[in-house]
């Protein structure tokens, strides 16, 4: 009768296997030929309902214990936004929204946990041009593999959420993982598990779309007509997705894309640039070759020579007859 | 005859035989080496970045880190070098009419028969196009490269433009690495041209074959070093 | 303190349908595991369980204190982490921000580590032994008793009242606690005596 | 709490008024999501702020703080006026029907009696008709003049919808919608649950606000049931705790009350508490009051507490003033009439109103004994802050001894949650340096002092050489030892009342709950209300049973709730006068003819027929209060009373100030501002991010909420020049703070009685300590005057000014 809860159990202290290994990558940055993961892990999903999030930030907190991070203590700017921004020590942000709705005229507290979607489609593991730096899991886990980062930030360029964060100590790009420290012991994430409304739950992605549903039901009864599953088609959909009590308008919670995609940019960026900048470096040096051995060099004739002695003499006579 | 801004302090002829006439003092040419070798390596470095199967070549620079917190700094190393070159030698390669000859008669240019063309002074309208071209996308590869500079500069501009940024300097790249190949090859092509940044000078000869109007202005304003 | 509950439901994992991550584990060996060794390591392997409950609010959610060493075996215990215990009715494993960062509270900097003593003027606190504390106030109370407690009113009859003396009980300690200060208090006859409750 | 966290899942209405549940009980609000996921529930919050909690709320109404009680009639008004009255439960449950006596009346916002010399109310006529045959007399039709009922409609007729607007600035449809969605649970099918905390305690007359909101749950028919009552989230970990084991200045344990001078000996002091029932056939449960002081006694004193020495009764001390409440002590240490002051786990510096006059008070003590396992601002009192802490310190002669405790984490022991859960814990980490636990320190300095008693003599040394102190190791009892000593055990052995031969229970044995203890010194129990936590089933405060039958919601299985297990109090109250439950989907006990059954434990005797005895058993009538006779000291039913400082005058009584009946000192009558002087109203709070100040301490919390502010609307900013995330100065008759500005839609000006109110919103938390940015707390602005029955200060409501300024300056040499 209880909603569905992330945490069921409490974590092992049992040693255990992972459940996440390399057999299990589906995608790994700039790596061609991946071998096909020998079983598919049942896609997984974080759900973060807005219309039930009090902004308590339980997320952050958990967040910051679970990967011991340690995120600066900044001043307040006039905001409940803290710390301000996303870090490499701060995975996931409460970004706070006072929007008042134009039909009731009522104000709204939009209050939306930002941080990794783990995109079907990673923007931030097609740009990575370090193999293996970045991968993603058969269950859909995008993550990073710190050990294979060079920090150039291309991540970050071709992220459509602007999520990851470059270290200013370690030069490593960071950003949520979904735990996948937990979730490959079969725990559920530490922000999922801690969050008091249970706003966030963790589960298979079927599931949550089921549960998806009945929030977005419950509230089309309490007036919200718009309510809908944010799960963005243009970067093949999510593995962590929203109800928002207004998705016909992602944008009015602190700048959600009403539709991401990868940046056109970065596509043409990693696509045309990447395939016909080779080919035409390539053919430019063959062709300098080539042309070098089979075409005739340009030579100096010894005329050339008998010509430029002419010219200095008569330089000279010139200027001793003056 | 008019004063053209061909005539360097150290273009001198050197009374033969054989005639040799200097082109590049010594500053200069330690000068263009630097900026050469910087290219080298930031072609190197920015190639193991720009594809995958090209990430190998991060193994001369130590290594994926090593390489990305390299490259950046041999590209101001280079934009330093290169413009103090470009300070010196700009004057130089300002186009003139018979550029425009030059280029229309690009076909004898390529098949060597310079008889057909005018006379050129110290630059042709090759070497002044790749003179120019490598200035331009330098400093768009500067700037595009500091946005992207994420040790650095890593937040200070929106997202957008790093995007953009991004794309910019991988493609001003290409082309600059186009470029690159363009001025060896001609250098190597004609040759006797690269004596002229090894040892500084080239044979009376090549000078008066392919810049015979500069040659002449030497002569005629009787830059010889005098006789023993 | 029913950690095996907590191991029964571990198998309930389907429920939460991150089954598939857990079930059909890969017989990876030791040294190979290590060398795909992919996701961070499992922090909370094999550290000790103990069972709590928050010290904040009183809604009192169950916590679970993960520690290198056992207090119980008369090892040192470290305190590693603390989270939410998904057996307690209450709070499901949920926890608020205070309680999901109680590790950084027992952790604090500004914990204290020894007893402190302020002589009058002084603008610093310098060490004190326990003994040296202790009996120090001690004195100081029955001094201060004998002084001023008010043994009988003025119709004589017995009061037992001492005014010049207070305390404050700190609503966060237990109720044994509780028991025990409220014995202390009470029996010297300290009327300006109460707690958190009252503001 | 009457019901408890997981019970709130029953309800069909949350009122979350005078409280703020969602910031500072996020774990406990997570009912309140079920409840509405899952039977539709919907949320109401009335709040001077657009809090947390009403950001998922589906109704919220602004209202002036301080103004609940002029809400509360309102709705009551309503529901009345509009028939929406649970009638049967209302006629048997509370005292509708009962006469009050003649002569008691309510004028000008006064109730009868009033004596402004004395601010005191002769309460003689405040009470019932009493009969020849000692009961009270009633007229079950309530259509007599003075009953009750009557009496009531008469008191709430002045609160309109518009004069609710006039006083509280609620727009008058925002009201009638937030009346109308309440009126609806008073069919026996809908309940509402209200969940209040300091919003509603802070206040000079915080006692009547929460009472004024029971009368309505009271007439809705919500006490008592699954999903209903009235629900004090309460602050502290175990803060329900002290209460309960009486560490008060005016309690013993139990909700046994303090004796005064007048109790000059043990039988008169039982003669004024132990009350016979008011009607016929009622339990009036403190009957049983003799047997649970002389237990207590015997806990205290053991066999120095004996019947020829009235029970050791002269050991107890006895008040000449109602209290010696914190507001009285700092008054008299601030006069210089306090020597020694011991601060176990509290900062009164920062948690007391009027921060100036605590500092001064503190300065006057002799010495200052604080245990807290973390730095504390009183314990720094004395330290030099710049701008932060301004004090000289060369001048202020206080010793100061800080000792270091252990926390949570390093002890076992129970603490008592608001739903009145005994919840057991064990250490799970090795204390810090030289940590000790509190019960060490007790006991060091309790056995230390013991032992000058016992070398040197001196005054009544006797309730301290008896104290009953036997523990394995006397110098750290251990917490199941005090455990047991408070549930109680047999002194001798403990015959069966129903059978003389037979043993009840055994000497030395525990008991197995207070239906066991005796008047005679036969048994020991250092709190009734606890007996049963640690009997010899063992330890029932460590029970982990999580099932929950049928979803109910009241895991009898998990640890123990006071009294013996009760989930749910007055659940007698949820079943109707033939027993059956009002409504079957939400049966909590059943009447099957000879006994009562159900999910919970019946808090009526479990064979007392259902028309017989009424549900609320503590009350010499049985029934519910209404009509509180002389028992509140501000009137028997709530009247609107302005805080002391208002930005409006009483409508009801342009002269009369704050709560016409609370104590406040001279010195502090002439430090309350007016609101020519200081224009708005200011209150005070807590975030989500941080517990009180402790979380500052703790780099986590700090970084989710760094830095001290003060929250105000765009308009304010603008008519005072404030830019968001500016700093501003606020200051108060009392003193000053400087603070960040969040400017911010979530607080919105409010008409009140024609003229605009600005509100300004001041959160607590930061201080000179710990790992988040130096700041202040809102106490140096509060008024010190407190509630007129508890002395609660008035932290909710009071004046202040705010201007523009620069940053605070920290000491010299530092950055």
């Amino acid at each position: 009768m209880d909603s569905p809860r992330t945490a069921v159990s409490n974590p092992p202290v049992q040693p255990m296997e992972s459940n996440l290994t390399q057999r299990d990558l589906v995608r790994r940055s700039a790596t061609s030929e991946l071998p096909p993961p020998d079983r598919q892990l049942t896609p997984v999903a974080k759900l973060i309902d807005v219309s039930k999030c009090i902004g308590c930030k339980a997320c952050q907190s958990a967040c910051i214990e679970w990967n011991d991070t340690f995120p600066d203590i900044e001043e307040n700017v006039g905001v409940y936004t803290n710390p301000h921004d996303l870090t490499e020590n701060m995975f996931t942000l409460m970004r706070f929204t006072e929007w008042v709705n134009p039909e009731t005229d009522n104000l709204e507290w939009l209050i939306r946990k930002d941080g990794c979607m783990h995109c079907a489609d990673p923007g931030c593991l097609k740009a990575c041009p370090s193999p293996g730096a970045i991968v993603q899991y058969s269950n859909g886990i995008v993550d990073f593999i710190h050990e294979n980062c060079i920090g150039c930030g291309y991540c970050v360029k071709g992220c459509p959420f602007n999520i990851p964060r470059i270290s200013k100590v370690d030069h490593r790009a960071y950003k949520c993982t979904l735990c996948s420290d937990r979730v490959a012991m079969g725990q559920g994430p530490a922000c999922a598990k801690a969050c008091p409304t249970q706003a966030i739950v963790f589960g298979t992605k079927d599931d949550m779309k089921k549960h998806a549903d009945e929030r977005i039901a419950d509230l089309k009864s309490r007036g919200y007509a718009n309510a809908g599953l944010y799960d963005p088609p243009g970067v093949g959909g999510t593995h962590v997705m929203y109800v928002l009590h207004h998705n016909d308008k992602p944008h009015i919670y602190a700048d959600l894309p009403d539709d991401p995609k990868i940046s056109a940019v970065i596509e043409v960026w990693k696509g045309v640039t990447k395939y016909t900048g080779l080919a035409a470096m390539g053919l430019a040096a063959a062709g300098a070759i080539l042309h070098g051995l089979f075409g005739k060099a340009n030579r100096v004739e010894p005329e050339d020579e008998v010509s430029a002695e002419k010219l200095v003499e008569e330089a000279e006579d010139l200027r001793e007859g003056a | 005859m008019p004063r053209s801004n061909d005539v360097q302090p150290e273009d001198t002829i050197h009374r033969g035989p054989p005639v040799t006439v200097g082109r590049y003092g010594p500053g200069k040419r330690l000068n263009h080496w630097i900026t050469a070798s910087c290219l080298i390596l930031l072609l190197l470095s920015g190639l193991s970045m720009f594809h995958p199967s090209l990430f190998f070549l991060t193994d001369l620079f130590g290594g994926g880190q090593n390489t990305r917190m390299l490259h950046p700094w041999i590209g101001v190393v280079l934009f330093l070098s290169f413009f103090i070159f470009f300070a010196q030698l700009w004057r130089a390669n300002l186009p003139n009419r018979t550029d425009a000859q030059w280029v229309s008669q690009i076909g004898d240019v390529v098949n060597g028969h310079e008889e057909r063309l005018p006379e050129i002074g110290k630059y042709n309208a090759g070497q002044k196009f790749i003179f120019w071209g490598m200035a331009f996308f330098i400093i768009v590869l500067i700037v595009s490269g500091i946005i992207i500079w994420e040790q650095y500069f890593g937040e200070a501009t929106p997202i957008d433009v790093r995007r953009i940024a991004v794309l910019t300097h991988s493609v001003s790249a290409v082309l600059i690495i186009l470029l690159f190949i363009l001025h060896v090859y001609a250098a190597i092509w004609t040759r006797g041209t690269l004596r002229a940044m090894t040892r500084g000078s080239v044979t009376g000869g090549w000078a008066w074959r392919h810049h015979r109007k500069w040659l002449k202005e030497l002569a005629g304003r009787g830059r010889i070093d005098p006789a023993e | 303190m029913n950690i095996d509950l907590s191991r029964r439901s571990f198998l309930k994992l389907a429920g939460a349908g991150v089954v598939a991550t857990s079930v059909g584990a890969m017989g990876f060996g030791e040294s190979e595991a290590a060398e795909i060794a992919h996701v961070r390591a499992f922090k909370l392997k094999t550290t000790t369980e103990t069972r709590n409950t928050c010290p904040y609010c009183s809604v009192a959610c169950g916590v679970i204190i993960y520690s290198k060493g056992d207090s119980r075996k008369g090892e040192t215990a470290d305190i590693v982490h603390i989270e939410g215990d998904a057996d307690h009715p209450t709070n499901r494993g949920t926890l608020c921000p205070k309680g999901a960062a109680l590790k950084d509270f027992v952790k604090s900097p500004t914990r204290l580590q020894h007893p402190m003593l302020r002589k009058p003027g002084s603008d610093t606190f310098e060490r004190i032994s326990w003994d040296d504390a202790l009996d120090r106030i001690a004195r100081l109370m029955k001094d201060d008793r004998d002084a001023n407690l008010l043994a009988a009113n003025a119709k004589g009859i017995p009061v037992n009242r001492w005014t010049t003396v207070g305390m404050l009980a700190a609503s966060a300690t237990t109720n044994e606690t509780a028991w025990a200060t409220f014995k202390f208090a009470k029996s010297l006859g300290i009327v300006g005596f109460d707690n958190q409750a009252r503001v | 709490m009457t019901n408890s966290w997981t019970d709130i899942k029953n309800t069909d209405l949350v009122v979350v008024m005078g409280g703020n549940a969602a910031e500072a009980h996020p774990c406990g609000f997570k009912w309140v999501t079920e409840a509405k996921a899952h039977r539709g529930a919907k949320l109401i919050v009335v709040d001077p702020r657009y809090t947390r909690t009403a950001s998922v709320s589906d109704y919220y109404a602004p209202i002036r703080q301080g103004t609940d009680i002029a809400f509360l009639n309102g709705v009551m008004k309503y529901c009345i006026d509009n028939d929406r009255v649970q009638w049967e439960y209302t006629k048997a449950f509370t005292n509708a029907a009962y006469l009050v006596k003649d002569g008691f009346g309510y004028k000008d916002g006064l109730f009868t009696g009033y004596d402004a010399e004395k601010r005191d109310y002769d309460r003689s006529t405040w009470d019932y008709v009493i009969g020849d045959d000692g009961f009270v007399v009633t007229d079950p039709t309530l259509q007599h003049p003075r009953c009750v009922w009557n009496l009531l409609k008469e008191h709430l007729a002045p609160y309109t919808p518009e004069m609710v607007e006039r006083i509280c600035g609620t727009p008058k449809e925002k009201f009638l919608r937030v009346a109308e969605m309440i009126s609806e649970c008073s069919t026996p099918t809908k309940t509402m649950t209200s969940m209040y905390a300091l919003g509603w305690t802070q206040h000079s007359h915080g006692s009547q606000n929460i009472r004024a909101m029971a009368m309505l749950q009271l007439i809705l028919g919500n006490i008592g049931v699954r999903g209903g009552g009235m629900n004090a989230l309460r602050g502290h970990s175990n803060i329900q705790g002290l209460t309960d084991l009486g560490l008060m200045s005016h309690l013993l344990t139990g909700y046994l009350t303090a004796p005064t001078e007048k109790d000059e000996d043990f039988e008169t002091y039982m003669s004024t508490r132990q009350f016979k029932p008011l009607r016929p056939g009622q339990t009036s449960y403190w009957q049983n009051y003799r047997k649970f002081m002389v237990s207590f006694q015997k806990a205290m004193w053991g066999d120095a507490a004996r019947a020829d020495n009235d029970w050791a009764f002269n050991y107890l001390a006895k008040l000449d003033v109602p209290s010696y409440d914190v507001l009285r002590v700092f008054e008299l240490m601030h006069a210089g009439k306090v020597n020694g002051y011991l601060c176990q786990g509290f900062n009164p510096l920062l948690a007391f109103p009027n921060r100036a006059k605590n500092t001064k008070a503190l300065s006057n003590l002799k010495w200052l004994v604080t245990m807290d396992p973390l730095e504390t601002e009183t314990a720094r009192f004395w330290e030099n802050h710049g701008d932060f802490n301004p004090v000289d310190t060369a001048s202020i002669q206080t010793e100061v001894i800080q000792l270091p405790t252990t926390c949570f984490a390093e002890e076992d022991g129970s603490l008592t949650n608001s739903g009145r859960w005994l919840q057991w814990h064990w250490a799970g980490g090795t204390p810090p340096g030289e940590a000790k636990h509190d019960t060490y320190i007790i006991a060091q300095i309790f056995l230390r002092m013991r032992e000058l008693y016992r070398t040197e003599g001196g005054a009544f040394p006797d309730p301290i050489l008896n104290l009953s102190w036997d523990y394995a190791d006397e110098n750290e009892p251990t917490a199941e030892e005090l455990a047991r000593e408070i549930n109680g055990r047999a002194l001798s052995d403990v015959m069966d009342p129903a059978d003389p031969t037979k043993v009840l229970v055994p000497a030395g044995k525990q008991v197995v709950n207070f239906s066991q203890l005796r008047d005679d010194g036969s048994t020991m129990s250092g709190c009734w209300i606890y007996s049963g936590c640690f009997n010899e089933q063992g330890n029932n405060m460590a029970r982990r049973d999580n099932h929950d039958p049928d979803d109910t919601g009241t895991y009898l299985g998990w640890t123990f709730a006071w009294p013996l297990n009760r989930r749910t109090l007055y659940n007698r109250a949820s079943a109707d006068l033939e027993g059956k439950p009002w409504d079957p989907s939400r049966k909590l006990l059943e009447w099957d003819g000879a006994k009562w059954t159900g999910y919970d434990i019946p808090d009526i005797a479990p064979t007392a027929k259902p028309g017989d005895v009424g549900p609320f058993i503590m009350n010499q009538e049985g029934t519910a209060r209404l009509f509180t006779r002389g028992m509140m000291r501000d009137g028997p039913f709530p009247a609107h009373m302005e805080p002391f400082e208002s930005p409006v005058a009483n409508v009801f009584n342009l002269k009369m100030r704050g709560n016409p009946v609370s104590r406040i000192f001279e010195d502090d009558a002439k430090q309350l501002g007016l609101s020519d002087e200081f224009p708005y109203a200011a209150t005070s709070y807590r975030l989500t991010e941080h517990f009180h100040f402790w979380t500052k301490h703790n780099r986590v919390n700090a970084a989710l909420q760094p830095e001290f502010f003060v929250e105000i609307s765009e308009e304010l900013a603008q008519e005072r020049g404030i830019t968001n995330g500016g700093w501003v100065r606020v200051w108060s008759k009392r003193g000053e703070v400087k603070a960040k500005a969040v400017v911010t839609k979530r607080i919105r000006p409010l008409i009140c009685d024609g003229k605009p109110v600005h509100v300004v919103g001041i959160p607590l938390h930061w201080g000179f300590t710990g790992s988040a940015k130096k700041g202040f707390g809102p106490n140096s602005l509060v008024p010190f005057v407190g509630d007129a029955n508890i002395e609660t200060p008035e932290s909710k409501a009071f004046l202040v000014n705010i201007e523009p300024s620069t940053p605070p300056k920290d000491k010299e040499g530092i950055a």
